[in-house]
Protein backbone atom coordinates (compact mmCIF):
# COMPACT_ATOMS: atom_id res chain seq x y z
CA UNK A 1 0.00 0.00 0.00
CA UNK A 2 1.75 3.23 -0.86
CA UNK A 3 0.77 6.63 1.41
CA UNK A 4 1.75 10.27 1.03
CA UNK A 5 2.85 11.23 4.52
CA UNK A 6 3.28 14.92 5.18
CA UNK A 7 5.52 16.91 7.95
CA UNK A 8 4.70 20.20 9.52
CA UNK A 9 6.59 22.62 11.36
CA UNK A 10 9.35 21.03 13.76
CA UNK A 11 8.40 17.64 13.24
CA UNK A 12 9.40 18.92 9.74
CA UNK A 13 12.42 20.53 10.21
CA UNK A 14 13.70 17.67 12.38
CA UNK A 15 13.32 15.06 9.09
CA UNK A 16 14.41 17.61 6.98
CA UNK A 17 11.78 17.16 4.22
CA UNK A 18 7.87 18.53 3.84
CA UNK A 19 6.64 14.93 2.08
CA UNK A 20 7.27 11.83 1.21
CA UNK A 21 5.38 8.44 -0.38
CA UNK A 22 6.10 5.56 1.48
CA UNK A 23 5.20 1.64 1.29
CA UNK A 24 3.64 0.32 4.07
CA UNK A 25 4.36 -2.83 5.69
CA UNK A 26 2.00 -5.06 6.98
CA UNK A 27 2.11 -4.50 10.81
CA UNK A 28 1.93 -0.91 10.37
CA UNK A 29 -1.93 -0.19 11.17
CA UNK A 30 -2.55 2.66 13.26
CA UNK A 31 -0.85 6.49 12.62
CA UNK A 32 1.00 5.47 16.53
CA UNK A 33 2.28 2.67 14.15
CA UNK A 34 3.46 4.88 12.00
CA UNK A 35 5.29 6.80 13.85
CA UNK A 36 6.92 4.07 15.58
CA UNK A 37 7.66 2.51 12.28
CA UNK A 38 9.32 5.79 11.20
CA UNK A 39 11.15 6.63 14.06
CA UNK A 40 13.02 3.38 13.87
CA UNK A 41 14.73 5.05 11.09
CA UNK A 42 16.76 6.79 13.43
CA UNK A 43 18.35 10.28 13.00
CA UNK A 44 16.01 12.98 12.51
CA UNK A 45 12.99 10.66 12.35
CA UNK A 46 13.99 9.74 15.95
CA UNK A 47 14.19 13.21 16.92
CA UNK A 48 11.20 14.11 15.53
CA UNK A 49 9.06 11.35 16.92
CA UNK A 50 10.62 11.16 20.37
CA UNK A 51 7.62 12.17 21.95
CA UNK A 52 4.49 10.77 20.18
CA UNK A 53 2.05 12.43 23.44
CA UNK A 54 3.65 16.11 21.78
CA UNK A 55 2.30 14.78 17.73
CA UNK A 56 -0.73 15.45 15.87
CA UNK A 57 -1.83 13.59 13.09
CA UNK A 58 -4.53 13.90 10.08
CA UNK A 59 -5.70 11.30 7.82
CA UNK A 60 -6.76 12.82 4.32
CA UNK A 61 -7.21 16.46 5.93
CA UNK A 62 -9.09 15.17 8.88
CA UNK A 63 -8.12 15.63 12.54
CA UNK A 64 -7.29 11.72 14.28
CA UNK A 65 -6.29 10.70 17.36
CA UNK A 66 -3.12 8.61 16.75
CA UNK A 67 -4.48 5.72 17.30
CA UNK A 68 -7.24 6.03 14.39
CA UNK A 69 -6.24 3.40 11.73
CA UNK A 70 -4.67 4.42 8.82
CA UNK A 71 -7.42 2.07 6.42
CA UNK A 72 -6.95 2.75 2.67
CA UNK A 73 -5.83 6.37 3.35
CA UNK A 74 -3.63 8.00 0.35
CA UNK A 75 -2.67 10.98 3.16
CA UNK A 76 -1.08 11.16 6.74
CA UNK A 77 -0.13 14.38 8.06
CA UNK A 78 2.16 14.51 11.51
CA UNK A 79 3.01 17.28 13.19
CA UNK A 80 2.82 19.38 16.48
CA UNK A 81 -0.32 20.80 18.30
CA UNK A 82 -1.55 23.81 16.60
CA UNK A 83 -0.50 27.43 17.06
CA UNK A 84 -2.67 29.69 14.78
CA UNK A 85 -4.75 32.72 15.11
CA UNK B 1 -22.06 34.87 3.40
CA UNK B 2 -18.80 32.94 4.37
CA UNK B 3 -16.16 33.84 3.25
CA UNK B 4 -12.49 31.83 3.87
CA UNK B 5 -9.56 32.94 2.63
CA UNK B 6 -5.70 31.78 3.95
CA UNK B 7 -3.30 34.16 1.78
CA UNK B 8 0.77 35.60 1.83
CA UNK B 9 -0.86 38.77 1.36
CA UNK B 10 -1.79 41.62 4.13
CA UNK B 11 -5.24 41.52 5.52
CA UNK B 12 -7.39 43.91 4.23
CA UNK B 13 -9.42 44.88 7.32
CA UNK B 14 -11.47 47.93 5.68
CA UNK B 15 -12.44 45.58 3.15
CA UNK B 16 -13.49 42.95 5.02
CA UNK B 17 -15.18 44.64 6.75
CA UNK B 18 -16.89 46.39 3.87
CA UNK B 19 -17.68 42.74 2.37
CA UNK B 20 -19.07 41.93 5.97
CA UNK B 21 -21.82 44.91 5.80
CA UNK B 22 -22.69 44.77 2.39
CA UNK B 23 -25.44 42.65 3.92
CA UNK B 24 -28.74 43.77 5.94
CA UNK B 25 -26.97 43.23 8.81
CA UNK B 26 -27.68 45.10 12.20
CA UNK B 27 -24.16 44.33 14.00
CA UNK B 28 -20.99 43.20 13.20
CA UNK B 29 -19.03 41.71 15.44
CA UNK B 30 -14.86 40.88 14.65
CA UNK B 31 -11.37 40.23 15.91
CA UNK B 32 -8.28 40.75 14.75
CA UNK B 33 -4.95 39.43 16.23
CA UNK B 34 -1.89 41.29 15.46
CA UNK B 35 2.24 40.20 15.90
CA UNK B 36 3.22 41.61 19.27
CA UNK B 37 5.52 44.41 19.07
CA UNK B 38 6.51 44.44 22.45
CA UNK B 39 8.16 40.55 23.14
CA UNK B 40 11.50 41.46 21.01
CA UNK B 41 9.51 39.50 18.18
CA UNK B 42 11.47 40.42 15.09
CA UNK B 43 9.53 38.19 12.35
CA UNK B 44 6.68 35.45 12.99
CA UNK B 45 6.22 33.23 10.32
CA UNK B 46 2.94 31.19 9.58
CA UNK B 47 3.29 27.36 8.26
CA UNK B 48 -0.07 26.26 7.48
CA UNK B 49 -1.54 22.76 6.02
CA UNK B 50 -2.61 23.47 2.61
CA UNK B 51 -6.38 22.23 1.91
CA UNK B 52 -6.56 20.84 5.02
CA UNK B 53 -6.08 24.47 6.45
CA UNK B 54 -9.33 25.73 4.03
CA UNK B 55 -11.41 22.95 4.90
CA UNK B 56 -11.08 23.05 8.91
CA UNK B 57 -11.74 27.12 8.21
CA UNK B 58 -14.92 26.56 6.39
CA UNK B 59 -16.08 23.66 8.92
CA UNK B 60 -15.93 26.46 12.36
CA UNK B 61 -17.73 28.97 10.10
CA UNK B 62 -20.36 26.48 9.28
CA UNK B 63 -20.64 25.41 12.86
CA UNK B 64 -20.65 29.16 13.98
CA UNK B 65 -23.65 29.44 11.06
CA UNK B 66 -25.63 26.67 12.42
CA UNK B 67 -25.04 28.01 16.05
CA UNK B 68 -26.32 31.37 15.94
CA UNK B 69 -28.49 33.36 13.33
CA UNK B 70 -25.66 35.01 11.46
CA UNK B 71 -25.85 36.78 7.81
CA UNK B 72 -21.82 36.39 7.53
CA UNK B 73 -19.13 34.80 8.98
CA UNK B 74 -15.55 35.54 7.49
CA UNK B 75 -11.90 33.88 8.21
CA UNK B 76 -9.05 35.37 7.01
CA UNK B 77 -5.46 34.32 8.38
CA UNK B 78 -2.20 35.16 6.86
CA UNK B 79 0.71 32.80 6.59
CA UNK B 80 3.93 33.10 5.40
CA UNK B 81 6.82 35.71 7.26
CA UNK B 82 5.33 38.81 8.81
CA UNK B 83 6.74 41.42 11.05
CA UNK B 84 5.42 43.21 14.50
CA UNK B 85 2.60 45.36 14.32
CA UNK B 86 0.83 43.34 10.85
CA UNK B 87 -2.18 41.22 11.06
CA UNK B 88 -2.42 37.99 11.83
CA UNK B 89 -5.77 36.92 11.47
CA UNK B 90 -8.95 38.33 11.00
CA UNK B 91 -12.54 36.78 12.39
CA UNK B 92 -15.70 38.47 11.51
CA UNK B 93 -19.58 37.80 12.15
CA UNK B 94 -22.68 39.77 11.18
CA UNK B 95 -25.68 39.66 12.41
CA UNK B 96 -29.07 40.86 13.08
CA UNK B 97 -28.93 41.18 16.79
CA UNK B 98 -25.51 42.12 18.67
CA UNK B 99 -25.65 38.76 20.97
CA UNK B 100 -25.03 36.34 18.39
CA UNK B 101 -21.99 38.76 16.62
CA UNK B 102 -20.06 38.91 19.47
CA UNK B 103 -20.46 35.19 20.66
CA UNK B 104 -20.12 34.06 16.96
CA UNK B 105 -17.29 36.15 17.02
CA UNK B 106 -15.49 34.47 20.16
CA UNK B 107 -16.62 31.39 18.62
CA UNK B 108 -14.89 31.49 15.35
CA UNK B 109 -11.68 32.46 17.31
CA UNK B 110 -11.44 29.98 19.71
CA UNK B 111 -12.15 27.21 17.47
CA UNK B 112 -9.42 28.64 15.17
CA UNK B 113 -7.11 28.28 17.91
CA UNK B 114 -7.28 24.51 18.33
CA UNK B 115 -8.76 23.46 15.40
CA UNK B 116 -7.08 24.55 12.48
CA UNK B 117 -3.44 23.36 11.32
CA UNK B 118 -1.18 26.31 11.54
CA UNK B 119 1.96 26.30 13.10
CA UNK B 120 3.92 29.74 14.18
CA UNK B 121 7.65 30.28 13.86
CA UNK B 122 9.11 33.11 16.04
CA UNK B 123 12.52 34.81 14.83
CA UNK B 124 14.37 36.68 17.78
CA UNK B 125 17.75 38.43 16.32
CA UNK B 126 19.44 35.07 15.02
CA UNK B 127 17.02 32.23 17.04
CA UNK B 128 14.19 31.15 15.50
CA UNK B 129 12.02 28.46 17.80
CA UNK B 130 8.11 26.76 17.15
CA UNK B 131 5.56 28.84 19.25
CA UNK B 132 4.40 26.08 21.65
CA UNK B 133 0.01 25.33 22.16
CA UNK B 134 -1.11 26.73 25.20
CA UNK B 135 -3.83 24.77 27.37
CA UNK B 136 -5.88 28.10 27.80
CA UNK B 137 -6.55 27.59 23.64
CA UNK B 138 -7.96 24.06 24.49
CA UNK B 139 -9.78 25.53 27.53
CA UNK B 140 -10.99 28.86 25.59
CA UNK B 141 -12.24 26.09 22.53
CA UNK B 142 -13.91 23.73 25.19
CA UNK B 143 -16.34 25.91 26.64
CA UNK B 144 -18.01 26.38 23.70
CA UNK B 145 -18.63 22.13 23.70
CA UNK B 146 -20.47 22.56 27.45
CA UNK C 1 -5.54 55.30 25.23
CA UNK C 2 -9.21 56.37 25.98
CA UNK C 3 -10.95 57.84 22.73
CA UNK C 4 -14.59 58.80 22.78
CA UNK C 5 -16.02 60.40 20.08
CA UNK C 6 -20.08 61.68 19.63
CA UNK C 7 -20.33 62.85 16.34
CA UNK C 8 -23.00 63.95 13.48
CA UNK C 9 -19.97 62.74 11.02
CA UNK C 10 -20.00 58.92 9.97
CA UNK C 11 -17.83 56.94 11.18
CA UNK C 12 -14.30 56.12 9.98
CA UNK C 13 -13.94 52.36 10.74
CA UNK C 14 -10.69 52.06 8.93
CA UNK C 15 -9.17 55.47 11.08
CA UNK C 16 -10.58 54.02 14.37
CA UNK C 17 -9.15 50.58 14.09
CA UNK C 18 -5.49 52.00 12.83
CA UNK C 19 -5.08 54.12 15.80
CA UNK C 20 -6.49 51.05 18.39
CA UNK C 21 -3.69 49.10 16.12
CA UNK C 22 -1.44 51.94 16.55
CA UNK C 23 -0.07 50.31 19.72
CA UNK C 24 1.80 47.12 20.94
CA UNK C 25 -1.63 45.14 21.00
CA UNK C 26 -1.59 41.64 20.48
CA UNK C 27 -5.54 41.45 20.26
CA UNK C 28 -8.39 43.50 19.05
CA UNK C 29 -12.50 42.99 19.34
CA UNK C 30 -14.53 45.13 17.90
CA UNK C 31 -17.95 45.58 17.16
CA UNK C 32 -20.19 48.11 15.01
CA UNK C 33 -23.91 48.75 15.08
CA UNK C 34 -25.13 49.97 11.61
CA UNK C 35 -29.09 50.91 10.45
CA UNK C 36 -30.77 47.55 9.05
CA UNK C 37 -31.79 48.10 6.05
CA UNK C 38 -34.11 44.91 6.35
CA UNK C 39 -37.02 46.05 8.30
CA UNK C 40 -38.85 49.57 6.10
CA UNK C 41 -36.99 52.10 8.06
CA UNK C 42 -35.88 54.83 5.60
CA UNK C 43 -34.06 57.14 8.36
CA UNK C 44 -33.05 57.07 11.72
CA UNK C 45 -31.96 59.64 13.66
CA UNK C 46 -30.11 59.80 17.26
CA UNK C 47 -30.65 62.49 19.62
CA UNK C 48 -28.20 62.53 22.90
CA UNK C 49 -27.52 64.90 25.52
CA UNK C 50 -24.21 66.74 24.90
CA UNK C 51 -21.98 66.73 27.51
CA UNK C 52 -23.84 64.16 29.87
CA UNK C 53 -23.57 61.66 26.74
CA UNK C 54 -19.61 62.27 26.74
CA UNK C 55 -19.12 61.89 30.22
CA UNK C 56 -21.04 58.67 30.45
CA UNK C 57 -19.14 57.13 27.55
CA UNK C 58 -15.38 57.63 29.25
CA UNK C 59 -17.11 56.43 32.49
CA UNK C 60 -17.93 53.44 30.89
CA UNK C 61 -14.42 52.86 28.86
CA UNK C 62 -12.71 53.47 32.28
CA UNK C 63 -14.47 50.69 33.64
CA UNK C 64 -13.58 48.74 30.97
CA UNK C 65 -10.17 49.01 31.39
CA UNK C 66 -10.40 49.04 35.39
CA UNK C 67 -11.60 45.59 34.37
CA UNK C 68 -9.70 44.03 32.41
CA UNK C 69 -5.73 44.20 31.16
CA UNK C 70 -6.32 47.33 27.43
CA UNK C 71 -3.90 48.68 25.65
CA UNK C 72 -6.80 50.80 24.31
CA UNK C 73 -10.71 50.99 24.76
CA UNK C 74 -12.51 53.44 21.86
CA UNK C 75 -16.22 54.26 21.89
CA UNK C 76 -17.36 56.52 18.69
CA UNK C 77 -21.25 56.98 18.39
CA UNK C 78 -22.89 59.05 15.63
CA UNK C 79 -25.30 61.03 16.31
CA UNK C 80 -28.30 63.04 13.70
CA UNK C 81 -29.64 61.58 10.64
CA UNK C 82 -28.48 58.60 9.04
CA UNK C 83 -29.48 55.89 6.57
CA UNK C 84 -29.87 52.21 6.38
CA UNK C 85 -26.52 50.80 6.36
CA UNK C 86 -24.45 53.45 7.81
CA UNK C 87 -22.65 52.73 11.31
CA UNK C 88 -24.31 54.40 14.69
CA UNK C 89 -21.44 52.95 16.91
CA UNK C 90 -18.23 51.46 16.83
CA UNK C 91 -16.20 50.06 20.04
CA UNK C 92 -12.95 48.73 20.52
CA UNK C 93 -10.94 47.25 22.70
CA UNK C 94 -6.87 46.19 22.42
CA UNK C 95 -5.55 43.92 24.73
CA UNK C 96 -1.95 41.56 24.89
CA UNK C 97 -4.40 38.66 25.09
CA UNK C 98 -7.84 37.90 23.26
CA UNK C 99 -10.01 37.30 26.27
CA UNK C 100 -9.68 40.65 27.79
CA UNK C 101 -9.96 42.33 24.55
CA UNK C 102 -13.31 39.92 23.37
CA UNK C 103 -15.07 40.53 26.94
CA UNK C 104 -13.85 44.22 27.02
CA UNK C 105 -15.73 44.54 23.78
CA UNK C 106 -18.83 42.63 25.08
CA UNK C 107 -18.74 45.35 28.09
CA UNK C 108 -18.45 48.30 26.39
CA UNK C 109 -21.47 47.49 23.62
CA UNK C 110 -23.67 46.27 26.47
CA UNK C 111 -22.91 49.02 29.05
CA UNK C 112 -23.37 51.81 26.40
CA UNK C 113 -26.95 50.15 25.75
CA UNK C 114 -28.16 51.14 29.12
CA UNK C 115 -26.07 53.68 30.45
CA UNK C 116 -25.51 56.15 28.08
CA UNK C 117 -28.06 59.11 27.37
CA UNK C 118 -29.00 58.73 23.13
CA UNK C 119 -32.45 58.26 21.90
CA UNK C 120 -33.45 56.82 18.29
CA UNK C 121 -36.21 57.79 15.87
CA UNK C 122 -37.06 55.90 12.71
CA UNK C 123 -38.89 57.18 10.55
CA UNK C 124 -40.55 54.71 7.82
CA UNK C 125 -41.84 56.53 4.99
CA UNK C 126 -44.57 59.65 6.76
CA UNK C 127 -44.42 57.66 10.03
CA UNK C 128 -41.86 58.74 12.83
CA UNK C 129 -41.56 57.03 16.33
CA UNK C 130 -38.94 56.66 19.02
CA UNK C 131 -37.64 53.17 19.50
CA UNK C 132 -38.74 51.89 22.85
CA UNK C 133 -35.93 50.54 25.12
CA UNK C 134 -35.94 46.94 25.43
CA UNK C 135 -35.62 44.44 28.51
CA UNK C 136 -33.02 42.32 26.84
CA UNK C 137 -30.57 45.24 26.80
CA UNK C 138 -30.80 46.24 30.85
CA UNK C 139 -30.61 41.93 31.37
CA UNK C 140 -27.48 42.15 28.87
CA UNK C 141 -25.49 44.78 30.91
CA UNK C 142 -26.92 43.52 34.53
CA UNK C 143 -24.62 40.39 33.50
CA UNK C 144 -21.19 41.87 34.16
CA UNK C 145 -22.89 43.20 37.53
CA UNK C 146 -22.89 39.35 38.84
CA UNK D 1 -33.56 78.25 43.40
CA UNK D 2 -33.49 78.74 40.05
CA UNK D 3 -32.82 75.40 37.91
CA UNK D 4 -32.47 74.69 34.11
CA UNK D 5 -34.99 71.67 32.94
CA UNK D 6 -33.81 69.81 29.75
CA UNK D 7 -35.91 67.18 27.59
CA UNK D 8 -34.99 64.63 25.67
CA UNK D 9 -36.67 62.48 22.80
CA UNK D 10 -40.28 62.28 23.43
CA UNK D 11 -40.51 64.27 26.37
CA UNK D 12 -39.15 66.91 24.47
CA UNK D 13 -41.60 66.47 21.36
CA UNK D 14 -44.51 66.34 23.65
CA UNK D 15 -43.64 69.46 25.61
CA UNK D 16 -42.53 71.35 22.67
CA UNK D 17 -39.02 72.89 23.77
CA UNK D 18 -35.75 71.25 24.94
CA UNK D 19 -35.08 73.65 27.51
CA UNK D 20 -36.56 75.76 30.07
CA UNK D 21 -35.46 78.04 33.82
CA UNK D 22 -37.80 77.89 36.45
CA UNK D 23 -37.99 78.54 39.72
CA UNK D 24 -38.88 75.79 42.27
CA UNK D 25 -41.50 76.33 45.21
CA UNK D 26 -40.04 74.87 48.19
CA UNK D 27 -42.37 71.70 48.00
CA UNK D 28 -40.59 70.34 45.29
CA UNK D 29 -38.53 68.67 46.50
CA UNK D 30 -37.59 65.08 44.58
CA UNK D 31 -37.49 64.69 41.09
CA UNK D 32 -40.72 63.17 41.19
CA UNK D 33 -42.13 66.09 42.73
CA UNK D 34 -41.00 67.79 39.67
CA UNK D 35 -42.26 65.54 37.71
CA UNK D 36 -45.68 66.01 39.34
CA UNK D 37 -45.75 69.89 39.47
CA UNK D 38 -44.52 70.20 35.69
CA UNK D 39 -48.09 67.57 34.88
CA UNK D 40 -50.12 70.12 36.70
CA UNK D 41 -49.02 72.52 33.60
CA UNK D 42 -51.59 70.57 31.75
CA UNK D 43 -51.31 70.33 27.85
CA UNK D 44 -48.13 68.70 26.63
CA UNK D 45 -46.44 68.97 30.22
CA UNK D 46 -49.16 66.47 31.58
CA UNK D 47 -49.04 64.30 28.20
CA UNK D 48 -45.69 64.08 28.45
CA UNK D 49 -45.47 62.94 32.25
CA UNK D 50 -48.60 60.76 32.49
CA UNK D 51 -46.73 58.03 33.21
CA UNK D 52 -43.76 58.57 35.76
CA UNK D 53 -42.66 55.65 35.53
CA UNK D 54 -41.68 55.36 32.15
CA UNK D 55 -39.55 58.50 32.78
CA UNK D 56 -35.92 58.73 33.27
CA UNK D 57 -33.55 61.41 34.83
CA UNK D 58 -30.35 62.68 35.19
CA UNK D 59 -29.17 66.15 38.28
CA UNK D 60 -26.07 67.64 36.78
CA UNK D 61 -25.91 65.11 34.59
CA UNK D 62 -25.56 62.04 36.68
CA UNK D 63 -28.29 59.31 36.55
CA UNK D 64 -30.96 59.19 39.03
CA UNK D 65 -34.09 57.68 40.30
CA UNK D 66 -37.18 59.58 40.70
CA UNK D 67 -36.79 59.88 43.85
CA UNK D 68 -33.45 61.61 43.95
CA UNK D 69 -33.72 64.95 45.83
CA UNK D 70 -32.99 67.86 43.64
CA UNK D 71 -30.99 69.60 46.36
CA UNK D 72 -29.16 72.64 44.98
CA UNK D 73 -28.65 71.58 41.61
CA UNK D 74 -28.70 73.45 38.33
CA UNK D 75 -29.50 71.59 36.04
CA UNK D 76 -32.03 68.50 35.56
CA UNK D 77 -32.91 66.51 32.68
CA UNK D 78 -36.10 64.51 32.52
CA UNK D 79 -35.89 61.73 29.14
CA UNK D 80 -37.33 58.61 28.40
CA UNK D 81 -35.11 55.21 29.05
CA UNK D 82 -31.91 55.21 26.67
CA UNK D 83 -31.68 53.33 23.43
CA UNK D 84 -28.76 54.04 22.06
CA UNK D 85 -25.94 52.00 20.35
Amino acid sequence: MTLTILYFAWVRERIGEAEETVTLPSHVVTVADLVAWLSARGGGYSEAMAAPERLRAAIDQNFVGLDAAIGGAREVAIFPPVTGG
Amino acid sequence: MIRILVSVAPIDLAGEMARVERQDVGAVASFCGLVRADDGVDQLELEHYPGATEAALDRIAHEAVERWSLQAATIVHRVGPMRPGERIVLVAAAAPHRRDALDACAYLIDRLKTDAPFWKRETRGDEARWVEARESDTNAAERWTQ
